[in-house]
This record gives C-alpha cells, sequence and structure tokens, in this order.
C-alpha cells in the first residue's frame, strides 16, 4: 500500500501520544527541546570509534522513553524504517578503513568496524531523541517553545498552518489515490505520467483552498500578524529537570563511565 | 536524499544550522516586508501539499525504481524565493520530527541543501530566465527541468561535502561524489519533469493563479551578488566555527594536521590499497577530519579515540565489560518499566 | 443605525477567465431578516456571497452594509458586522486547536486576554461546543466542525450572519441541530443553500439566482408554490412539500 | 455464476491509529439488488465500501464477490466487478481531459484503442454527458462532474455500482436527474448516504449502521418507520415522510 496510508497513521499516532500525561509530557516543552538538542550534540560529537562511552546515553534515552510511556516496538519499527541511508553510508567503513583496533584472542577488529557501529549507534540515539520528542510534546507545542526560543513569528504561523492542513490534504491525496487505483489493475506504484495529473489536480485544488482560507482569515480581522494566546510557563521543576539533565549529559560527554565502571570491575588500570 | 545526525560532526551541523538559520530570519523578514498576507496561508496549504505529493510514489519510466515530488523549485515558482524557502524549512521540519528523516543536528543540513539551492541558485538564475515574464509550455519545461537538475546536484554536492567533511564516515570524497551526482541526475530530472507538468498544468488551467502567486517583480529582486555574498557569509561562518572547533581541541587540530602531512610518528599503514586510498582522501577531502575533543584521552577512553594506532588491551578490554554492563543495565531497566506497566 | 442593513444595488462580477458569475442583481435586507439565496450549481450564490463581506469588491454597481458603502475604507469595519460561514468548515478551522480557532478574530479585534476568553467561551457554548475547546479541529466530526465554524463567526459577534451551505454532507441528526441553533439566532442571516427544506424552516424570503441573475423575490412559501419558476431555476419543491411516496413502491 | 453476489462474512477493520470502523459486519447482497447504507458521520459506510471493490483488504472476516472470495489474487477480477463512484468526483476526475479518463480504466484492461473509444463513447451517453467530451473535468459544474465520474466507472463495465453519497452538493434538479438515472441501470448497486428520500426512490432494502455494526437490515420502508430505530442510529425520516410545515409559519 501506498506510503500516504502509513504517513496518516504516524502523524495521528504520535500525535495521540503527545496527548499522554506522563512526567515527561509536563514539562515545559522549552526544556525538552533544548535537552534533546543537547543530547544530540554530545552524542554527535564523540570521535568516531567511539562505543562504550555512548552507551549511557541509550541508557538516559530508555528512561526517558518508559518514563513518557512510549511504545518501544512502534520507536524500533520506526528507527529501522528510516536507517537506510545511514547504513549505506556508514558500511563503506570497514572498507576503507581497515587499520586493527583491537586484538580480541584470533579476530583482529578493524576501526571500520568499529565506527561502522558507532554510526548504528549514534543513528538510533539521534533518531530515538526526536521521536522521544515530538511523542511526548506535541507538534504545535514545540513550534510555540521555538517561537519563545527565537524562532521567527511568521514562520511558526505558517509552520502551525502546515501541519494543520497536512491532514486534510493527506485525506484528499489518499482519496485520489485510491480512486485511480481502482481503476488500474497490475497493483504497481502509478505511472509518472498519471501522477502528474494527480499532483497538478491536487495542487489547483490546493490553490484555491488556500485563496478560501484566507478569505476566512480576513472575515475576522487578520491583517498580517497572527496572535495567540499561548502561556508556557516556566516552573521551577522544569528548570531542575533541565540543571539535572544538563549535568547528566556533560558528566556522561566528559567521562567514559562504562570504561570507568570496567576498569573498576577487571581491576585492570 | 536527507543528511543524518549520526554522519555529521558537531562542527558542520552546527555550522550548517548557523548558516539556515540565518537565511531563515532573513526570509521571514523579507516575507513580513512584503505586506502580502496571502502568503502566509498559501505557504502553509502549499507545504502540506509538497508534504502530501511526496507521500505518493510512482514509477520512473524505463527504471522500474520509485521517485516522488521533490518540491523546492515548485515551491519557489508558486511562492517566490523567500516564502518558498520557509517553506521548506517546514516540510523538512515536520518530516525530521515525525518521520525521523535527517535528525535535529541534520535539519540544518538539509534545510539547506534542499532549500538554499532551488530557491537562490536554480529558480533566480535559472529557471525564471527561461521562463521568462510571458512562459510557453516548452519554456517551462525546459527552465523547470535544467532548474531541478542543478538544484538537485548542488544539494547532493552538499550532502557529500557535509559527509566527508565531518569524517565520521570514511567513504572518500572523490567516489562518494561520483555515486551520488549521476543518481541525483536521473532524480532531478525526474523531479523537473514532474514540476514542469505540474506547473504547466495551472498555467494552462488557471493563469491568474500564477500570477497571483509567483514573485511577480523580475530579477532585480535578488541579485547575484546578493547571494554570492550570503553563501559566502555561510562558507565563512562554517569555516570559523570549524577553526573555533579545531583551535579549542589542539589535539584533534594536531592529530589532523598530521594526518594530512603523513607523519611518520602516526605510523599509519603506508601500504598497499589503504596508503592510496588514505592518500586520495587527504587530496580530496579539502576539510580534513576534525575531531570535536579528543582533550584527554583518559576519559575519552584511549582505545575509543584511537590515539592512532594505540591498541592498549587493558583499555579495551574495561570499556568492553564496562559497555556491556552498561547495555545489560539499560536492557533490564526496560524490562523493569515493562513489568511495572503490566503490572499497573 | 440605517433602517435597510444589506444593500445591492445592480451587482455584477466576471472572472477573470471571462464568466459572468453575478449579472446586474439588486436587493435589500432588512435589520433581523432571514434570507435563503437559492439556484442551480454554478448559478452565482457563493460569488454574490463573497461581495457581502468584501472579498471581492463590486466591479459594478453598489454594495452598502449598515451604514457604510463597500470601498476599500470600509471593508475592515464591514467585515466585523458581517460573520462568514463557509461551505467547507476545514477551510475556517486553520489553527491548531479549537480554542485558538476562536481566539483568532477576538485578538485580531485587540481585545484584552479576558475578554477574548469570554467571547471564546460564549460563542462556543452558543454552539454547545464547549467540550470541544482543546481539541485540533481535524479529529472533529463533520457536525462538529460546522458548529466550531459558526462559533469563531459569534466570536466576533456580528450583525449579519452569511453561510454558504451550511447543511451540506451532514447526517440528518447532525442537519436537523443545526437547523434548530440558527432558528435560535436573532442576527440577520443570509443563507446560500440547495437545501429547500431548511429554507422553509429557517428564512421567510427567498432570493432565486439563475446564471447570475434574480429571477424571484419573495415570501419563501409563495416561492415554493410556483412550480413553473422553480423549474426553470433548476429547482424542485421541498420534499416536504412533495407527495409522500406509495410506500412500498418497489418491494419485489 | 453465484445466486448472491456480494457476500460479506464477520469483517471487521480497524485503522492504524486503532479506530475500530468496521466490527463484525455480516449481509448477502444479490444480484440485481439495490441497497442503501445509512448511518450517522463517522459511522464506518465508507470504511465498508472500499472494502467491497477491494481497497482495503479484510483485517478479518470474509468478502466474497460474484463466485471470488475476495484475496490478494482475486483483486483484479474484483475491481473490474465492482465499480466504484466517489463522494467528492474531484477525487475521481484527475486526467487532463473527460474522454481521457472515461478511457483510463479501459485502457488499463488492456483493451484495444478501437473498443476503448466505443466504451467511452457508449459510457458517456448513458449518462447524457457525451457533449463533454473534450473539456477539463476541473471546468464542469458539480453535476456534470458526477456524472461524468459514473461515466468512467461504467466504462469498465461493471456488474456492481457501489457509490458513496452520490448526490452531495447538487442542486435539485441535478440531483433528480442523478436519481433518474440510476434507477435506469440494472446493475446490483450499494449507496452510502445521508439522502434518506433518495433512498425511498432508489434502493427497496437498507443497512442500517451505527458505531461499525449492523443495527438493522432490512427492506427500505419498514426501516424508515422505526421512529425509534432512527434515532438511536442519528437519521431522521426522509423529508418526504414528516409533515409538511404548516404553509407561511414564519412570515412576519
Ligand atoms: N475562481 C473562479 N474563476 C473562474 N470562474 C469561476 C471561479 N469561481 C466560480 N466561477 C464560475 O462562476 C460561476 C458561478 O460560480 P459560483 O461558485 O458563484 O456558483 P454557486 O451558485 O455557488 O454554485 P454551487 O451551488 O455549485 O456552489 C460558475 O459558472 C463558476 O464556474
Ligand atoms: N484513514 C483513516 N485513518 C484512521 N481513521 C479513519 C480513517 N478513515 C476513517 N477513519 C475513522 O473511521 C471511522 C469511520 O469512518 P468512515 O469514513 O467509514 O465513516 P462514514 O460512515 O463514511 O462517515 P461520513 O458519513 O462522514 O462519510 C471514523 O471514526 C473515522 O474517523
Ligand atoms: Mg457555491
Ligand atoms: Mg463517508
Amino acid at each position: 500500500m501506498a506510503k500516504i496510508d502509513t504517513a496518516f497513521f504516524d502523524l495521528t499516532k504520535l500525535e495521540e501520544m503527545a496527548n499522554n500525561d506522563t512526567v515527561i509530557h509536563r514539562i515545559d516543552p522549552r526544556v525538552k527541546v533544548l535537552v534533546a538538542s543537547i543530547f544530540v550534540l554530545c552524542v554527535v560529537s564523540f570521535h568516531k570509534y567511539t562505543i562504550s562511552a555512548i552507551l549511557p546515553f541509550g541508557l538516559f534515552l530508555i528512561i526517558v522513553i518508559n518514563l513518557a510511556e512510549i511504545p518501544t516496538p512502534f520507536l524500533l519499527k520506526k528507527i529501522v524504517l528510516v536507517s537506510p541511508f545511514a547504513i549505506m553510508v556508514g558500511i563503506f567503513n570497514p572498507w576503507f578503513d581497515q587499520q586493527p583496533i583491537m586484538v580480541l584472542g584470533a579476530i583482529t577488529i578493524t576501526g571500520g568496524w568499529v565506527s561502522f557501529v558507532s554510526i548504528l549507534l549514534r543513528f538510533c540515539l539521534c533518531v530515538g531523541a526526536v521521536l522521544v520528542l515530538i511523542a511526548s510534546t506535541g507538534f504545535n507545542t514545540i513550534c510555540f517553545a521555538m517561537v519563545k526560543l527565537g524562532m521567527p513569528k511568521i514562520f511558526a504561523v505558517q509552520l502551525l498552518m502546515l501541519y494543520r492542513y497536512i491532514f486534510v490534504l493527506l485525506e484528499e491525496g489518499l482519496r485520489m489515490y485510491q480512486a485511480m487505483t481502482l481503476r488500474t489493475f497490475d497493483g504497481r506504484a502509478i505511472a509518472m505520467r498519471i501522477y502528474m495529473h494527480l499532483a497538478g489536480q491536487l495542487l489547483l485544488r490546493t490553490l484555491d483552498r488556500a485563496q478560501r482560507i484566507h478569505l476566512a482569515m480576513l472575515c475576522r480581522g487578520f491583517d498580517g500578524n497572527i496572535r495567540v494566546c499561548q502561556t508556557l510557563r516556566m516552573a521551577k521543576l522544569d528548570l531542575f529537570f533541565f540543571a539535572v539533565c544538563f549535568a547528566i549529559l556533560l558528566l556522561m560527554r566528559c567521562y567514559n563511565i562504562p570504561a570507568m565502571f570496567g576498569r573498576l570491575i577487571t581491576g585492570i588500570t | 536524499m536527507h543528511m543524518a545526525d549520526a554522519l555529521l560532526s558537531p562542527a558542520v551541523g552546527g555550522a550548517m544550522w548557523v548558516a539556515t538559520a540565518g537565511t531563515i530570519f532573513y526570509c521571514s523578514k523579507k516575507v513580513k516586508e512584503d505586506l502580502d498576507d496571502r502568503k502566509i496561508p498559501l505557504m502553509g496549504v502549499l507545504g502540506a501539499f509538497i508534504f502530501a505529493a511526496q507521500m505518493i510514489n510512482f514509477t520512473i519510466p524505463a527504471t522500474g525504481s520509485s521517485g516522488h515530488l521533490g518540491g523546492g523549485l515548485l515551491l519557489a515558482i508558486l511562492l517566490g524565493p523567500h516564502a518558498a524557502f520557509l517553506t521548506i524549512a517546514s516540510v523538512l521540519m515536520v518530516q525530521a520530527l515525525f518521520f525521523a528523516d535527517g535528525g535535529l543536528l541534520a535539519l540544518g543540513c538539509n534545510v539547506f541543501n534542499l532549500g538554499v539551492f532551488p530557491c537562490f541558485i536554480a529558480y533566480p538564475f535559472i529557471y525564471k530566465p527561461i521562463a521568462g515574464i510571458n512562459p510557453t509550455p516548452l519554456r517551462i519545461t525546459i527552465g523547470a527541468t535544467l532548474g531541478a537538475v542543478i538544484g538537485l546536484q548542488l544539494g547532493a554536492a552538499g550532502v557529500v561535502l557535509q559527509t566527508v567533511s565531518s569524517g565520521i564516515s570514511e567513504l572518500p570524497f572523490n567516489a562518494f561524489i561520483s555515486v551520488m551526482l549521476p543518481i541525483h541526475l536521473a532524480i532531478g530530472l525526474v523531479e523537473g519533469l514532474v514540476t514542469a507538468a505540474v506547473v504547466s498544468f495551472i498555467w494552462k488551467s488557471r493563469p491568474e493563479l500564477l500570477e497571483l502567486t509567483a514573485d511577480t517583480r523580475p530579477l532585480g529582486d535578488i541579485s547575484l551578488t546578493k547571494v554570492i555574498g550570503a553563501l559566502g557569509v555561510a562558507a565563512v561562518i562554517t569555516g570559523g566555527a570549524l577553526s573555533w572547533f579545531a583551535s579549542s581541541s589542539p589535539d584533534g587540530l594536531e592529530w589532523s594536521m598530521f594526518k594530512v602531512s603523513g607523519h611518520e610518528e602516526l605510523e599509519a599503514p603506508e601500504k598497499g590499497i589503504h596508503h592510496t586510498l588514505a592518500v586520495l582522501q587527504e587530496k580530496t577531502s579539502f576539510l580534513p577530519d576534525y575531531s570535536f575533543k579528543a582533550g584527554d584521552p583518559e576519559a575519552e577512553g584511549l582505545a575509543e579515540t584511537g590515539s592512532w594506532p594505540a591498541v592498549d588491551s587493558g583499555t579495551t578490554i574495561s570499556g568492553l565489560v564496562g559497555g556491556v554492563m552498561t547495555l545489560a543495565l539499560a536492557l533490564s531497566i526496560g524490562f523493569l518499566f515493562r513489568k511495572r506497566s503490566k503490572t499497573a | 443605525m440605517s433602517h435597510h442593513i444589506v444593500e445591492v444595488q445592480d451587482l455584477s462580477y466576471t472572472y477573470a477567465d471571462g464568466t459572468k458569475a453575478v449579472d446586474g442583481i439588486s436587493f435589500r435586507i432588512h435589520h433581523g431578516e432571514s434570507v435563503a439565496v437559492v439556484g442551480a450549481n454554478g448559478a452565482g450564490k457563493s460569488t454574490l456571497l463573497l461581495h457581502l463581506n468584501g472579498y471581492l469588491t463590486p466591479q459594478n454597481g453598489k454594495v452598502r452594509i449598515g451604514d457604510f458603502p463597500l470601498t476599500r475604507k470600509t471593508i475592515k469595519n464591514i467585515r466585523k458586522t458581517v460573520g462568514m460561514v463557509f461551505q467547507n468548515s476545514d477551510d475556517q478551522l486553520f489553527m491548531p486547536t479549537v480554542y485558538d480557532d476562536v481566539a483568532f478574530g477576538p485578538l485580531n479585534l485587540g481585545l484584552a486576554v479576558e475578554e477574548v476568553e469570554e467571547r471564546v467561551i460564549e460563542a462556543l457554548s452558543r454552539t454547545n461546543s464547549e467540550h470541544l475547546k482543546d481539541r485540533p479541529p481535524y479529529k472533529l466530526s463533520g457536525g462538529e466542525k460546522r458548529a466550531v465554524a459558526i462559533a469563531t463567526v459569534l466570536a466576533m459577534s456580528p450583525d449579519i450572519l452569511v453561510m454558504d451551505e451550511p447543511t451540506s454532507n451532514l447526517d440528518p441528526r447532525a442537519r436537523r441541530s443545526l437547523i434548530d441553533l440558527l432558528s435560535g439566532f436573532h442576527h440577520t442571516k443570509i443563507i446560500a443553500t440547495h437545501d429547500l427544506d431548511m429554507v422553509l424552516d429557517l428564512c421567510e424570503r427567498t432570493i432565486v439566482i439563475l446564471e447570475g441573475k434574480i429571477m424571484a423575490d419573495g415570501p419563501t412559501v409563495e416561492i415554493f408554490q410556483n412550480t413553473a419558476l422553480l423549474a426553470t431555476c433548476h429547482l424542485e419543491k421541498p420534499l416536504r412539500m412533495q407527495p409522500s411516496p406509495v410506500i412500498g413502491p418497489k418491494v419485489q
């Protein structure tokens, strides 16, 4: 079936999760956006051969996922779905970088394999972080948070509008796609020639719709400025949460905790 | 093709973020100055349209593979470059958040690659001069196809540059670009044809809509010098950020300098295919491997930061043991939560 | 205030492609009247309505709303006076939540936040949709969307309500509750529709349009009894005025 | 050929987001029957119809069309047998001209060009829209679009016609001519609609759905006289079965 069905599903599913009410959901969205950004920045800032030092970040993520009660199978499925590009690019590392990095008995592990695993790890963590952010916050709230963090308002307004009409247009597109499929019989994706007509038709309707929406806005006193009464209140608890997360992330970034831990256990220095 | 966080270094990702954010601010100001309040709903709805249209795949004739609408150039034609850039940024942001296409850090790169080139290069310098003020279907087709192809080639080159200069992937510049460009040539052709068809369709059926939406002012609006200037600023920012990161971690700089000079101390394996590839990479990656922080080798875990080729089995084993334990801890935490939520 | 609240004089409008959608229409609608505009598909109903709130400015002729002739200068005031409910509610609900959407207009009027809140709550409760406050519009059913769309308009406290096909795509119950809702309003109402049974319930006066021209303008009941007129204008008697079918005509 | 032509057994469908749109529906429709599917907004009518032409494959339960159970293998045949007319004709007409659009299906069937031409002309003439042949679909009126949409389906010579709200947004005359058109077809017809008066004219049997479940299935006239049932299912008696309003109730 077409991607368009799944897109609809993903959007509604994530939006639904965002309507939950957990500790993580209640945190101020600005804090969440910032923590997610710092998280990603920390993860990607490790050297390319790093594996063990990144693992604690996974731990952090798993704790947040569970606190936010986000279903793990769903997340895993999404991560796998988008992995091809990272894997495709990363898979060349073992080939180009055959520098031995460690020897475990008879097996020599090359730098390429280590950095490949590292890429996959980073990938899962970064994608995970984004999905957790959206699933625990919701798109509109993220937008408001970004405005508070300095995003231009006009950008935010059309972003909100885009999000609002994605649902309408996906449905419209889906129905056109259904109508077309029902008169084709070989079950393959649609021909490019047909697609052009489909897209043109949809665009025409979209442009007309834009005019009607503009009219609707004008009728209600729209003058180029969008005013929204949305109040975000940063509570002490939010600041505390931010401080704690920041400290933890920094700690994990600066110290290779697993290695330290391992040294402690094995007694090797 | 979307850049992914996992392949980016913070320096490159950060620099691209700054450049993109700057462009967003600039365009927001421009659109606001435009005082055309029709554009706000139009941008939103057209963004949603691009999003929906991209979700329908079609087969590319004679190849059997499937493609989808790109949208950058189409938006520029319908909205003018500034509004189009904002719209593309929005579409990519929604995709990054909901479909994990790319990621938070890579968003900067993706918006840059898929937005700047079509809006500020392909549209004003290729599509517009060719299509002219009184377009014909032929002019539209040529302009859109060429514009899309060139825009996408630049975008693909952007992906390659960003990947290579991040240095997480080992792909050498030459090999990578010689794969990316031809692939995106094909994609660009398809995208161009679809864009052309869609624009011609609107132009034929409701010409007034194009007049209504398109930036009717001629080229003077964005001059070549301005664009080159903006790109130059972006490049300077990139370079500045890079060298700042580099100088703040002298070890990393030193390390890459050694690598470039092929210094003996590094004892890199300088023979056979590795040697040639290494040389190739040195020659081609004009932004060498900068690393963000390699300051404290002890804290980094010597084996992993790999002050090349130190194979310290002790550190390695403790890293391994600790890593396995972390993993086990992670799994058990997940398991515990699951159990609790089931009993609750 | 002027005695007649909506006045259209010899209005014409031609679209860019040459379609003459409105062709010399004149009428007056008084304060508190409820008027139906009916006619075939493409007769020009929607185009006419677009003039009443100043989205289209007259190419020919005049439009007067209350004390103001419709000009570039008065448009802003006129849009405050005239509230328009669209055929497709999705076009009208463009904000992230129902609350934001209803608050959009009052905020643009420059009201204080508390007053905005008050208006929103009042508008939502008048359309019985207070419980939908925090929902995003795409999660509403067709009937709920229509009710919220009306609330967005009411929040501007307009004097005149203009509606384009308010009952389309609603199930019978949702249609009925909409009609009940509208009959409770004491605004001047102008409704373009194909649902002649609703006209029978809501409007004492009907204007019939054919190809951009007024064919009849008078009391609803009189017009609906003029079978010849209805036939030329692509209309039919309202279903309730048609003979009830023989029960069980087709069971084999 | 099988005696009963459409058979649905214990069909359920849950959308990816967890909405249970169809919940254990079973019925049999015989050759030549004309059946209405009615129910509130969101009752699951459209979802049910999408199963009958193989756009959705059953998650639970079975669908049999003619001699074939609906499976991945038989989909092709089933799509040929079942023609579907959508609620919004714009969704269905996407080719540059009416001719191309009607020819789209037959061409996909792999027919020879002459035969395609023949079929197109025949389908267009059966819906009285031959004169629209070379017009682009987006320039047609609502009623014309609906007629062409039906022609696109007829060109595939289906045995069964499935229609989702065929009369929505049509003016009274266009609605009437559609009803006349449909009553002239001898196909098996399955029509989901809110227009109960049309049901009265076209369908001898009605299936009432509420929240994905069948609440009633029987002769139309019986169902429409069961006021209690109609009320629980968000429906009302067809307008023609409602009392005619007192003439002139509201003229002031
Ligand atoms: N944007 C437009 N450009 C060109 N022609 C248009 C446009 N909008 C409407 N028309 C044409 O103007 C005429 C009147 O259209 P209008 O939408 O006012 O009719 P209507 O009475 O509202 O019809 P319906 O009952 O189908 O809503 C029609 O012939 C239509 O095709
Ligand atoms: N693609 C989808 N994804 C998720 N839920 C959906 C989807 N399509 C429909 N639904 C939901 O399934 C239920 C049944 O919808 P359906 O469209 O079948 O109702 P319907 O009876 O045709 O309503 P209407 O009379 O308004 O056309 C509704 O609750 C609807 O919100
Ligand atoms: Mg209309
Ligand atoms: Mg439906």
